[in-house]
This record gives structure tokens, C-alpha cells and sequence, in this order.
């Protein structure tokens, strides 16, 4: 499944590339992200509660950052999760890409998702509305996190 | 470790029943696999094939969807109810048979449960027979003779039926 | 497709109730009507550590009238709504969505609170809620408030409820237009909608349209107001060309948030469903009636 | 031949069978409870196709209630690839699952582990906290590119090629490149599944003190499977005993023979020493449970201009799944099924199974028909616009007729392809007529003013019923003089115990009431195959006629000998035995299987017994000797399959601004030859009609494109309800099989067959003015609306 998100940062492009490959901060905007530990500049472990409504499922995984290319300001990330208990994986890999424009930046993130499980057959737009909302509450909290004034000093989530 | 049992009491059938049971179990796994009532079926556990249909203080409700714990002091009637105390058939069963609105009888117990609800308000219009039947997936008859089982059983209020449905 | 272990409680208060939620920190579940959650139980797509039966909470199951205010209590049953009388002279168009709600077992048990606060954004009376202005009355540990219907739904099964707070009442303004249409399409009758469209219009003395109002679900993560077509419908006469263009307008509004691959299509639908509820709004009798199969 | 078969047989006498099933009292797998009963869960794939790094079952020993985990690793040499149902050689690279998979899985729903415990919500706990390291493979799951896929569902077979099928008559080539008109069309049908509202079930129990296991299964093929367990096991057959009690539907779907869960559940139960009960939920019907139907097929036709069929050609892919235990079998049905009732001299199939990571495919009702019945409509509808002809004028002009019979297509596929008997045009001219086709133009013109879409769909068809030669069956009077059967026949709904019944009291010349049939039991009788192919009543039928007519024989001879008459003497009608001419001179059936068992010592006359014959037949019976029971045994064996026929036509309306399909009326005209139960048989074909509008509006099966089912629930899959079902005209016709004594032919699957094909060109036609072509099944509103937009873009454009 293809996700694109794109978004507009009054904040500077270099600066929003940055934040986007700080895992650690990210994690903090990404809904129900808990436990985040790195196993190396690129890896890090920890913990997905996916919760929408009454469905709630968890998720143990790793986040790697597999490409980054600074000057174009585009950056891979591939994460992978399987389910605390039960059989269910998630795997995604999303590409971010930050521009500049007149007033700040514009980043798009294209996510390509795939969800193995009884989560991927219980139909019925389930999924396209979870992710969608994972998505889209990630990418406001960055824009507000971009755009507070200790944006650029403040290394950890809340 | 497992959630402590908890104790429930319903009437099923007319009979008092009393059990400790895990508050997740299902109605319907209560019912057939405790009381050993094993008329109510169970199809899907997600409430759309009506199997496991049965009457909970007289209206038709999915026993898939409720934990026996929910039952407590409520009145539950399945299937069985449907059999007259000298094993006579009453009219729901009755009409089903001499219809032939069954095959398999999977899904049969159910559509039964959905027409009990009816009973009491015969003869009804064409609409609630159709509306009631809805409700239910059969895989075998293609639902025609389910229609005129209920027609027989229930009854359908003057100027409501279709008319001239099998041509 | 057995559920998971969890704690159950039934609690007699809306105080207790409400500590109950609160005291699982954010891990509680209600169990209203049972016809939404279960299923996700069953497929352990939830696992709550805790479900707070609220069916034999006191004072939920009311269905009164207040002024022009019907009130109805939370665990009020789908069927109650479908077949009130008190229902269906205020607010019909209410009595007619019920109707759509799954099949008449599912609406034997399902709640109009857990309807509401379920947020399916297929779900018939959520729009109802928004069409008509609703509010809905909430319960938490800091004590009661309400919350206009527009600012309540907030996504897929999403509100702005919060974890540990209880939606005791659905309070909705009796009609004031009483003309009105409902109408939703599905492959199979009783299923989640396609799409659909609820309206209600009123024509002053001179045969003019004084206040349309149109909403359309099953399009978006939320149903939707579809401002843009009752703008262009108020004021006007109705007239054929005048109903196609605010079902255009009402498509197009609907549609531009439907990330699902079938968009297109449901924008077609989802401007049938206008057209076609407009039209029963219209049509002869000032009582409207929503398309039954 | 089938004289004498008047009182039951042809009447619509109510099923026996529903007595408990409306109280309740069925017998359904699940509803057998055994003592010391554990229950099971399976632990299956969630990828579709994954190596296996690792499997984990250390947390899930140690859970709650459990008593038993089992790997692939645990089951030793039994998990070794499952027998294949049919040896198959047209398959190149046939592959069957294991038990378990170890360090492959192929589709989602793979059977991994299974977890027995203390109940079922346990189980699946435990089952929960297995932790299988996969390594994901890229998923071959759309048919038109699997063959040149990246993936591979078998390593070793790089173009996912599992088998070939090929069959052609006449001279396909000469024809085409001479024919003055050749249409083509490309044709897509769908995946779907049976869906009985009853899942698969097994509860197996091991006594091991006598050696002796006993399963009860959801199966239509108790028989086989008693064979199979007994061999896979190592058991004594006579200590495996296999009952199919009642089962909530099968449709196919329950007759794979091994289905992994046949296998692992038994031996769990060997394993753990009392009763294993697995139950199959509904999300695992969906992901475990055989599926179908999913064919791609390029298709051409070759026709003069006064509409004389000339030849066709049709080469196809056929979705497998990610093993092959039925081989090419449901594509033979294909091949078989394509000409249809109509005579044409050239015809050539050829096709590729192809492995996908999906479910497994064996036969689901209707099983490679509806396929070929859709494929031949669509040709024929293609050459009607190029003639301008109406379709009708043209499948009229085509069909075979009545005097052309037994009908030899050339074709040999298994065996050669000739129907015994039809009556196509007389059929053809009747369902023409209930459809009111010839007013109908003008009800279409008129509902088009009104701006409504209607259209009008007909198709014929013909059903290869009764494959596999073999049935079997056990007859005996018991004490009462009650004719008790004993068949390893399974039922699952199709009334068994009362066509049974029918023919054997007509038989024998007893009340229908005095005949107990016992179906689907290893323990009474464990010869014969199972229920599949619309087989049940030409084969179970016939071998019912053979066992009790030679069980007639026995008491005709016996009687004579009491009554000192000749054998052509004896009557037996009503249950009484009676002497030709002399007709007071009667004995019941009972007192006869009394004199016969007691030697005339302990017999009693039965009410209405004629005094002095029952003295006399007394004295002889002491002196005489004779049997002293009756039992007989018969076996149908009957080498060619049998043909019906019928043909489909369907009103249907379009909305095209919802894209919704209505269907206004539908006509089925059905010939099964010879009917036992008018009743049952229209049960069994609107039965099948309703699966096949869900086939043609409703039901789906779709992956995405890693391979993950999207359709696990019954909220996805939609099969139709009451709403769904039109009013419906009937009409049968009996064209007597000349292959089987009871000139009976199947019926079980006609409802569905044509079903797609008439939807298809109804709505087609209801959409002529935006001239839409239909070359898919199903059809879903959001199709519909597609095509009318494009086509509004075309014409625009």
C-alpha cells in the first residue's frame, strides 16, 4: 500500500532534513512509538502500539535509516514489526524528501506499507484509515515541532 | 495468568442456570459447549451469518457478540425452545420443514430465532419476514423456501406480501 | 477467533464507570453494544485489559424530549431509534437512518452511543448527528460536557473523546426543515455504505429553499457538511437543474478526501446519493422518505 | 430397467433428515463433545511466501492449559508432501503441502503448529506465542505474470508452471484459416470460495488400548479418508473408523483428501491420548479452506455469415494456488464444458496450471463449468454484433439436436466426451418462452424512455455429472423387517437419507418410512469415493438400486419357496409379500425376515398377515431351510459420465448511478433426466443459482500484491442474502440418462453454472447504449460505473 504525505515547514530545509533523520525525535512524533533505544547511528529498536479506535495492536521493531543523500535532502527509512503477541508483521519503507520554498521547506514522505496478519484481510478501509491517521498525526507533530522556537535545540520527544 | 472465573445466572429456555465462567467466553460457546445446547450454531464470530442467532429477553441478537457474562439474570431462548414439550414441532419448525427451507440445517437454528422474535406479533408485514431473514447467510437454498416457511409460520399481514414472487 | 483474556466490569454509575476507564489508564474499553468491538475482539484486532460493560449503567437508556431537544441516552438500542414514534415525528430522518443500521439483530443490541462514539465514517447516525447540529453529552473525571457534533469526529473510529471519558447522551434539535431525504448505497443491504447522503430542506411561503442542509458519509475518514451545495440550493427555487448542481457540488466536496483506490467511483455514487436524497426531499410529500430496497 | 419405481420415486416426499434438524438436534462436528475432550489451535502464515529461519514454541509450551505443541519437526516422517487426491499426468511438477511446513511457507493460512489445550480460547493463546522467524520472498500472486514473475512459489520450478492441459477435435487450424468471420475475446474470472456457513471441523479420539482411532470430519469424503488416515498411520484399516455426522454444507470444499488438518489432528490425538477437537473459524476458512474459479482465458470463434459455428479456440491460465493436490482436474472440467449444446466440428484448449502463493485450488461447485460456460457466451455474444444477429437466433441455429444422440464431441479427456442423452432445443424454446424474450425488446425500449437500463441474458449449458466410477452400498432387512442401508456416501445437505430411501422402498416394494438410511459412516460401509461432481444420486442411487434389488431377489426366492409359487409369482408391494392372482394370500416383510431368522420356530404372524399363509409358511420354513438373514451388497460401477443440461435467462436492471445490478426475473430450465425429488432437486438448483449471482455481483477473493488475503471475513466476502434473490420461474424437463439404470443424471451443480454468463450479457445488453463490454466476473458496482465512464470518454473522444 502507497502513502504519500506532503506538508509544508516554515522552518529551513537543512534544518527539517535533520530533524527527519534524528530517529529519536521522529519516534517521539509517531502515535503510540514507545521504548526507542539505538543500536547504531542507523538502527533502532523499539516499540509500535498501533491504536485506533477500539482496534489496538503492538508492535516490536527496528527503524533503519538505509540511504540518506544530504545535498538532495532525501533519506530512506525501512522498519520492520511483528506483532507483541500474535503472528502479525508490519514492514515499511519511507522515503522523505525535503525542498526548498519561498517560506520555509515542503517534505513529502512516501510510504510503501505492507501489513501481514489479520489486520491485513479485516478490510473494509481499516488500514488505509489507520495508516492515513498515523501518517498525518506524525507529520503535523513535526511541522509543530519544526516550527516551536526550541525546535533546534530539543533532542528529545516528549 | 487467566482472568478469574465469574459467576453468572440466566434463565435458558425456562431453566435456571448457573455457572463460574472466564468473562470472555462467548454466549454462544457458553451455551453450546456448557449447557450443551448445540442447536445454536456458530458460523463467522463476527456477526454477520446469523447462525448463532438467539433470543435474548425476546428480541434476536448475535450470541457471538455477547460474553455470557453480559447474560447474567436475562432470559435466553435457542432452538431448543422450538420443540413442544411432547417433542412436538411448533409452527417455525414446522413450516420449515414442509417448505423444504432447509438443507445442511447450519444456518437453520438461527433464522428460526429471528422469526421466534416475530411470533408475537403475527401475523406481521411481508417486510419484517424479509428484514428478519436478511439477517442471515444460508449457503444451500437460495432462501426462496426460507421466505415461504416464514409466510407459513408467521403469517403475512393482509396487502403486504409479494405478489406472484415465483411467477 | 476467540477473544483475548480481559477484565471485566458492570458498573451501576456513570461515576463509577467513568473511574473505571480512568483507573486502566488508557487500556479500557466500553462495551455498549457489543456489535462493533466484538468482532475486532474475536479477531484479536483488540486487546483491551479491561471492558467496562456500561449496559446496566443507570439513566443511559432514556429516549426523552426536551423543548424541541430529543434526548437519547447512550445505550439506547438501534431499534428503539428505528421504531419510537417519539423518533420518527421529531426527527425522522433520524428513524430513517436507523433503518440502515446493519439488520434488524444488530440493531437490537447495537447502542446509539456506541454508534456515535465508534465513529465509523460509514455510519448512519454520526451523520445524522452532524447534519442536524447535534451534541453529545460526555462524562469524565473532571465532570460533564458537550460537544457539538462538528467538533467531535476527528477521523477513522476517531473522536475527541477522551480515553477515560463516557458519552452518556445524544442531544438532537427536533427538525426544523421538515422536508428530508436519506439515502446510501451498498453492495448487499446491511452493509457499511458505499456512500450516503442525509438532507433535510425547508421551503418558505414563497416556494423558496430557506435552509438546506446536506451531509454526505462513507466517502471520507468522517461524514462530511457539504457547505458549498447548501450554499448554492439556499435561496434558490428548486428545480431539477438546481438539484444536479448541488449534488455535483456535494460530490466533489466529498470526494476530494477519499484516499481509497475506488474514489472516482464513489464520487459518481456519492452524487446519486444527493441527487437521490434531494429528490425525496422534494418529492410530493413534505415527509420525505429515505430509498428502501 | 426403472419399472416399478412409481410410489416414492418421483414425488416429492419430505426429507427425513429435517426431523432433527429443525429441533436442533443435528449432529455437526462441533457439537460432539467427547469425555477428556482438548481442543486445538493452528499456528498458520501470515506471508505468502517466506522461508522459515526459525519456529520458537517455547513460550507457548509452557502456557496455560496446554498439552501439546506440534512442529512440523514433532511429527517425524509423517510430515512428508500429502498424497495427491488424483495422480495426474499432465502435471509437470505436481506438488502437494506437508503436514506442517518446516522451512517454507507458501501461502497465508500455512499450517505451521498446532497448540492443544484445555479449550479453544487457550489454544489460540498459546498458538499466539509462537515466534517463527520468516524471511520474506516476493509473492507470485497475479496470474497473468506468474509464469514471468520474479518470485517463485516452488524453487526448483522457475516459470511456476505446475501442469499443461491440451485437448482439441477436428482440425482447429483448417478451419480458422478458412472461416469467413473469427471473433476474439480475453476473459478474466475471478477467485472465490464455497463458503458453507459450517467450516471445516475434525474431532479425532485414540483409544489406545484397543488401537483404535475413531474422526469424525466436515467432509464429504469419510471414505477416503478412512483409507488415507489408515495407511499414513499405520493402522489397522478395520481399527480407523472415519463419520461424517451431519455437515453444514460442503460445496467442494470439503473434500481434499489429505487437507493438513486430516492429519495433524489424529495424530495429536494419538499423541496426547484423548479426544483432539478442531474446529475451523471463519478467518480460517477464508485463508485454509480450498478455493477457485480464477481463469484467464483468449478465446476465438469461427463462424460463417448465416451464423453456423464453425470452430473454437480457447488457451487459458488456471490460478492453482501454492500446490496442486487435484492436478489439472478442474481445467478437464473446463475443457469438457466449453462446446456446451452446441455442435461444432473444431475445437482445440490448451492451458497452463499456475502456481500462485494462494490458497490451494480444488473444486468448488460448478468447478471449471462456469469458467467454460462464460468463455463460449462471450464468444457467442462477440459473434452476434459482428452479424448483427440477435445471440439467441444464433445459439438456436447451433445447438445439438434432439436426434443427434448419444452425441460424440471428439474430445477425450479422461475418457471420450459423449453425451447420452438432451433435449436442447425443446429446453432452449421454453426458457425463451418464460423469460418472455419476444415481448421483452419492447419492455426494454419503453423502460429506456423512462431512462431505465434493462437487459436481457441467456445461456445454455451442460453438466458432466458423476466422475469416478465407484459407489457403494450395504443393504439389510433387521429384525423389524426394516430396510436399513449402509452407504459411505456423505451428505451435506442434499437429502441423501430421503432419495435413498425413495429409490429403495420403490425397490424393494416397502413404506418409504420402513427404510433407515445411515450415510457417511466408515462403520457401515467403507467402500466408494464420496460426494463431489453431482455424483451423490447416480452413483449412491444406483448402487442403493443394486443392493436392494438383489436384496429382493433373496426374499423373492425365499417367499416362493414358503408360498409354493414360482419366484415370477411373488409381488412385494407396501411391504407385503403376495402371491400373484391370490392377493389375500400375503405375508408382511417383517414376518417373512422372522420365519427366515427363527427357522419358522419363534415367528409370530404381524397384524393384517393372512392366517392360513403364515401356517403354511410356518411348516415350510421348518422344513425347508434357506437364508436366514438378508443382506446384499451393490456397488455402482458405471464407466461414462452422465450429461445434464439446461439453460439460464435473466431481466436484468442497471443503475448507472449506482452501478447496482438488480435482477428482475430469472428463468431456469434444468434437465437432470430422471428426478427422484422434485422438491429436492429445485432446492438444489436455486441453491445454486444464489452462489451463482454471488459468482457473478458479490463474491471476490482478492490479494494484494504481497500475497495477503484482503477477503477474510464475511464482511468482505459478500454472499448474497434474501435481498440478493430474484423471483424466480422454473421448468424442468426429464430426459432419462441411457447410461444408468434409474436414467438419473446430477444435478448438484447446474444452479450455478451458467449463472456469470447470463449476468454478463444481460448486463451488457442493458447497456448497449453506451456500448460496454463485459469480459469479467464478477462485477462489482464501481466496475460498472467504470465502464460506463469510459465508454462516455469514447464516445466523447
Amino acid at each position: 500500500m502507497q502513502l504519500d504525505h506532503a506538508f509544508a515547514v516554515r522552518a529551513d530545509p537543512d534544518a527539517t532534513f535533520a530533524f527527519l533523520l534524528d530517529v529519536n525525535r521522529v519516534a517521539g512524533c509517531i502515535p503510540g512509538v514507545t521504548g526507542v533505544e539505538e543500536r547504531d547511528p542507523d538502527t533502532f529498536v523499539g516499540t509500535l502500539k498501533v491504536k485506533v479506535g477500539p482496534v489496538g495492536i503492538t508492535y516490536r521493531g527496528t527503524a533503519t535509516i538505509v540511504s540518506r543523500d544530504a545535498s538532495a535532502r532525501q533519506a530512506t527509512l525501512a522498519a520492520e514489526g511483528i506483532e507483541g503477541v500474535g503472528a502479525g508483521r508490519v514492514k515499511a519503507t519511507a522515503v522523505m524528501a525535503v525542498e526548498p520554498t519561498a517560506d520555509g521547506s515542503s517534505v513529502t514522505i512516501s510510504t510503501d506499507l505492507a501489513i501481514a496478519g489479520r489486520l491485513a484481510g479485516f478490510g473494509r478501509g481499516i488500514i488505509d484509515g489507520v495508516a492515513k491517521r498515523i501518517v498525518g498525526e506524525m507529520a503535523d507533530c513535526i511541522r509543530t515541532k519544526l516550527e516551536s522556537p526550541e525546535a533546534a535545540t530539543s533532542g528529545r520527544p516528549d | 495468568m487467566p482472568v478469574a472465573p465469574i459467576e453468572v445466572r440466566m434463565t435458558v429456555n425456562g431453566v435456571e442456570r448457573r455457572a463460574a465462567v472466564p468473562p470472555r467466553l462467548l454466549l454462544s460457546d457458553f451455551l453450546r459447549h456448557e449447557l450443551g445446547l448445540t442447536g445454536t450454531h456458530v458460523g463467522c464470530e463476527h456477526g454477520v451469518c446469523g447462525a448463532c442467532t438467539v433470543l435474548l429477553d425476546g428480541a434476536a441478537v448475535r450470541s457471538c457478540l455477547l460474553f455470557a457474562v453480559q447474560a447474567e439474570g436475562a432470559d435466553v431462548r435457542t432452538v431448543e425452545s422450538l420443540t413442544g414439550p411432547n417433542d412436538e414441532l411448533t409452527a417455525i419448525p414446522a413450516a420449515f420443514r414442509d417448505e423444504h427451507g432447509l438443507q445442511c440445517g447450519f444456518c437453520t437454528p438461527g433464522i428460526m430465532m429471528s422469526l421466534a422474535a416475530l411470533e408475537g406479533d403475527a401475523p406481521v408485514e411481508h417486510e419484517a419476514l424479509v428484514d428478519a431473514i436478511g439477517g442471515h447467510l444460508c449457503r444451500c437454498t437460495g432462501y426462496r423456501n426460507i421466505v415461504r416457511a416464514a409466510e407459513r409460520a408467521i403469517g403475512v399481514a393482509a396487502g403486504t406480501g409479494e405478489e406472484a414472487r415465483d411467477g | 477467533m476467540k477473544p483475548p483474556d480481559f477484565e471485566y466490569a458492570r458498573p451501576a454509575t456513570v461515576a463509577d464507570a467513568v473511574s473505571l476507564l480512568a483507573s486502566a489508564g488508557g487500556d479500557a474499553k466500553v462495551l455498549a453494544g457489543g456489535q462493533s468491538l466484538v468482532p475486532l475482539l474475536n479477531f484479536r484486532l483488540a486487546a483491551p485489559s479491561l471492558l467496562v460493560d456500561v449496559n446496566r449503567v443507570d439513566g443511559l437508556a432514556h429516549l426523552t424530549v426536551d423543548g424541541s431537544t430529543l434526548r437519547i441516552g447512550a445505550t439506547t438500542r438501534m431499534r428503539v431509534l428505528e421504531l419510537d414514534p417519539l423518533v420518527r415525528d421529531l426527527v425522522p430522518v433520524l428513524a430513517a437512518a436507523a433503518r440502515w443500521v446493519g439488520h434488524v439483530q444488530i440493531r437490537n443490541r447495537g447502542t446509539v452511543g456506541g454508534s456515535v462514539a465508534h465513529a465509523d465514517p460509514a455510519a448512519e447516525v454520526p451523520a445524522v448527528c452532524l447534519l442536524l447540529d447535534a451534541e453529545l453529552v460526555a462524562t469524565g473525571p473532571s465532570g460533564e460536557r458537550r460537544i457539538p457534533a462538528r467538533d467531535f469526529f476527528a477521523g477513522f473510529l476517531t473522536t475527541t473523546l477522551a480515553e477515560d471519558e463516557l458519552l452518556t447522551e445524544i442531544r438532537i434539535p427536533a427538525q426544523t426543515a421538515r422536508r428530508w431525504g436519506f439515502r446510501e448505497y451498498a453492495q448487499r443491504r446491511g452493509d457499511f455504505a458505499l456512500a450516503g447522503a442525509a438532507t433535510t430542506v425547508g421551503i418558505d411561503a414563497a416556494g423558496r429553499i430557506d435552509e438546506a442542509r446536506i451531509v454526505v458519509f462513507g466517502t471520507s475518514d468522517r461524514p462530511i457538511r457539504a457547505r458549498s451545495a447548501e450554499a448554492a440550493l439556499a435561496g434558490a427555487e428548486p428545480s431539477a437543474d438546481g438539484l444536479d448542481a448541488a449534488a455535483t457540488a456535494a460530490a466533489d466536496e466529498a470526494a476530494a478526501d477519499d484516499p481509497r483506490p475506488d474514489a472516482a467511483y464513489r464520487r459518481v455514487l456519492t452524487r446519486t446519493m444527493v441527487r437521490r436524497a434531494l429528490e425525496d426531499a422534494f418529492g410530493g410529500s413534505s415527509d420525505g422518505h429515505g430509498e428502501v430496497r | 430397467m426403472a419399472e416399478g419405481l412409481a410410489r416414492y420415486v418421483g414425488r416429492s416426499v419430505p426429507r427425513v433428515e429435517d426431523e432433527r434438524l429443525v429441533r436442533g438436534r443435528g449432529r455437526y462436528v462441533d457439537d460432539i463433545d467427547l469425555p477428556g475432550q482438548l481442543h486445538g489451535a493452528f499456528l498458520r502464515s501470515v506471508l505468502a511466501n517466506a522461508r522459515i529461519r526459525s519456529i520458537d514454541a517455547t513460550a507457548a509450551r509452557e502456557a496455560p492449559g496446554v498439552r501439546l505443541v506440534l512442529t512440523g519437526a514433532d511429527l517425524g516422517e509423517l510430515n512428508a508432501p500429502l498424497p495427491p487426491f488424483v495422480p495426474d499426468p499432465n502435471m509437470r511438477n505436481p506438488r502437494t503441502q506437508l503436514p506442517l511446513a518446516v522451512d517454507r511457507v507458501r501461502y497465508v493460512g500455512e499450517a505451521i503448529a498446532f497448540v492443544v489445550a484445555a479449550d479453544r480460547y487457550l489454544a489460540e493463546d498459546a498458538a499466539a506465542l509462537i515466534e517463527v522467524d520468516y524471511e520474506p520472498l516476493p509473492a507470485v500472486v497475479d496470474l497473468a505474470t506468474a509464469t514471468a514473475a520474479e518470485g517463485r512459489v516452488h524453487d526448483e520450478v522457475p516459470d511456476n508452471v505446475a501442469g499443461d492441459v491440451h485437448d482439441s477435435t477436428g482440425d482447429p487450424d483448417a478451419v480458422f484459416a478458412a472461416a469467413p468471420f473469427v471473433e476474439r475475446v480475453h476473459v478474466s474470472i475471478e477467485r472465490s470460495t464455497a463458503s458453507p456457513i459450517e467450516g471445516r471441523g475434525i474431532n479425532a479420539a485414540w483409544d489406545p488400548d484397543a488401537g483404535r482411532l475413531t474422526m469424525y470430519a466436515s467432509t464429504q469424503a469419510p471414505v477416503p479418508l478412512k483409507g488415507g488416515l489408515s495407511r499414513l498411520l499405520g493402522l489397522d484399516p478395520d481399527r480407523v473408523h472415519v463419520e461424517a455426522p451431519d455437515v453444514g454444507g460442503g460445496f467442494g470444499s470439503k473434500i481434499m483428501v489429505f487437507y493438513p488438518e486430516e492429519i495433524v489432528v489424529p495424530y495429536a490425538a494419538t499423541r496426547v491420548g484423548a479426544p483432539v477437537k478442531w474446529t475451523e473459524d471463519r478467518w480460517e476458512y477464508f485463508v485454509a479452506a480450498n478455493q477457485e474459479r480464477r481463469q484467464i482465458h483468449d478465446a476465438e470463434i469461427a463462424f460463417d455469415a448465416e451464423g453456423t459455428i464453425l470452430g473454437v479456440r480457447t488457451r487459458f491460465l488456471h490460478d492453482g494456488g501454492a500446490y496442486t493436490p487435484y492436478g489439472s482436474d478442474v481445467t478437464h472440467n473446463t475443457a469438457t464444458h466449453v462446446l456446451g449444446q452446441y455442435r461444432i466440428p473444431a475445437f482445440e484448449i490448451s492451458g497452463q496450471v499456475v502456481f500462485t502463493n494462494k490458497v490451494p485450488v480444488s473444486p468448488y461447485r460448478g468447478a471449471g463449468r462456469p469458467q467454460a460456460v462464460f468463455v463460449m457466451e462471450r464468444l457467442v455474444g462477440a459473434m452476434a454484433r459482428r452479424l448483427g444477429r440477435d445471440p439467441n437466433e444464433i445459439r438456436r441455429r447451433n445447438l445439438i439436436p434432439k436426434d443427434a444422440f448419444p452425441y460424440e464431441t471428439g474430445l477425450h479427456i479422461k475418457a471420450p466426451v459423449t453425451y447420452d442423452s438432451g433435449n436442447y432445443e425443446e429446453a432452449f424454446d421454453e426458457a425463451l418462452e418464460l423469460v418472455e424474450a419476444r415481448t421483452f425488446r419492447s419492455e426494454q425500449a419503453a423502460a429506456r424512455e423512462a431512462g431505465r437500463y434493462l437487459g436481457l441474458g441467456v445461456a445454455p449449458y451442460i453438466e458432466a455429472t458423476a466422475p469416478a466410477r465407484n459407489e457403494a452400498c450395504g443393504a439389510r432387512l433387521d429384525e423389524g423387517g426394516r430396510l436399513v442401508l449402509a452407504m459411505g456416501l456423505a451428505s451435506q445437505g442434499q437429502g441423501h437419507e430421503t432419495v435413498f430411501a425413495q429409490i429403495a422402498a420403490d425397490t424393494l416394494g416397502c413404506g418409504f418410512e420402513d427404510v433407515a438410511v445411515r450415510t457417511g459412516n466408515t462403520a457401515g460401509e467403507d467402500a466408494g469415493i464420496g460426494t463431489f461432481g453431482s455424483r451423490g444420486v447416480v452413483m449412491g442411487g444406483n448402487a442403493v438400486a443394486l443392493a436392494v434389488r438383489e436384496l429382493r431377489e433373496q426374499l423373492v426366492r425365499f417367499a416362493a419357496d414358503l408360498f409354493e409359487a414360482t419366484p415370477a409369482d411373488i409381488g412385494i408391494a407396501d411391504g407385503w409379500v403376495s402371491v400373484a392372482g391370490s392377493p389375500q394370500r400375503r405375508l408382511r416383510i417383517a414376518t417373512l425376515v422372522a420365519l427366515a431368522g427363527s427357522g419358522g420356530a419363534d415367528a409370530t404372524a404381524e397384524p393384517g398377515d393372512d392366517p392360513a399363509t403364515f401356517e403354511a409358511a410356518r411348516r415350510r420354513a421348518a422344513v425347508q431351510g434357506g437364508p436366514t438373514t438378508f443382506e446384499a451388497h451393490g456397488q455402482a460401477d458405471l464407466p461414462a459420465m452422465t450429461f445434464a443440461s439446461g439453460v439460464h435467462a435473466a431481466i436484468v436492471e442497471v443503475d448507472p448511478g449506482t452501478g447496482g445490478v438488480r435482477i428482475l426475473r430469472y428463468v431456469l430450465v434444468h434437465d437432470c433426466g430422471r428426478i427422484v425429488n422434485p422438491t429436492i432437486v429445485e432446492g438444489q438448483v436455486l441453491g445454486g443459482l444464489a452462489q451463482g449471482i454471488g459468482g457473478a455481483l458479490l463474491e471476490r477473493l482478492v490479494f494484494d500484491e504481497d500475497g495477503q488475503p484482503q477477503t477474510t471475513s464475511f464482511m468482505d466476502f459478500r454472499l448474497p442474502t434474501v435481498d440478493d434473490i430474484p423471483e424466480v420461474r422454473l421448468a424442468h424437463f426429464e430426459t432419462p440418462s441411457t447410461l444408468n439404470p434409474l436414467g438419473v443424471k446430477g444435478t448438484g451443480e447446474a444452479g450455478v453454472i451458467p449463472v456469470s454468463a447470463v449476468i454478463a450479457e444481460a448486463i451488457e445488453d442493458a447497456l448497449a447504449p453506451f456500448a460496454v463490454r463485459v469480459d469479467s466476473m464478477p462485477l462489482f458496482p464501481d466496475e460498472i460505473v467504470g465502464l460506463i465512464e469510459r465508454a462516455r470518454q469514447a464516445t466523447a473522444a
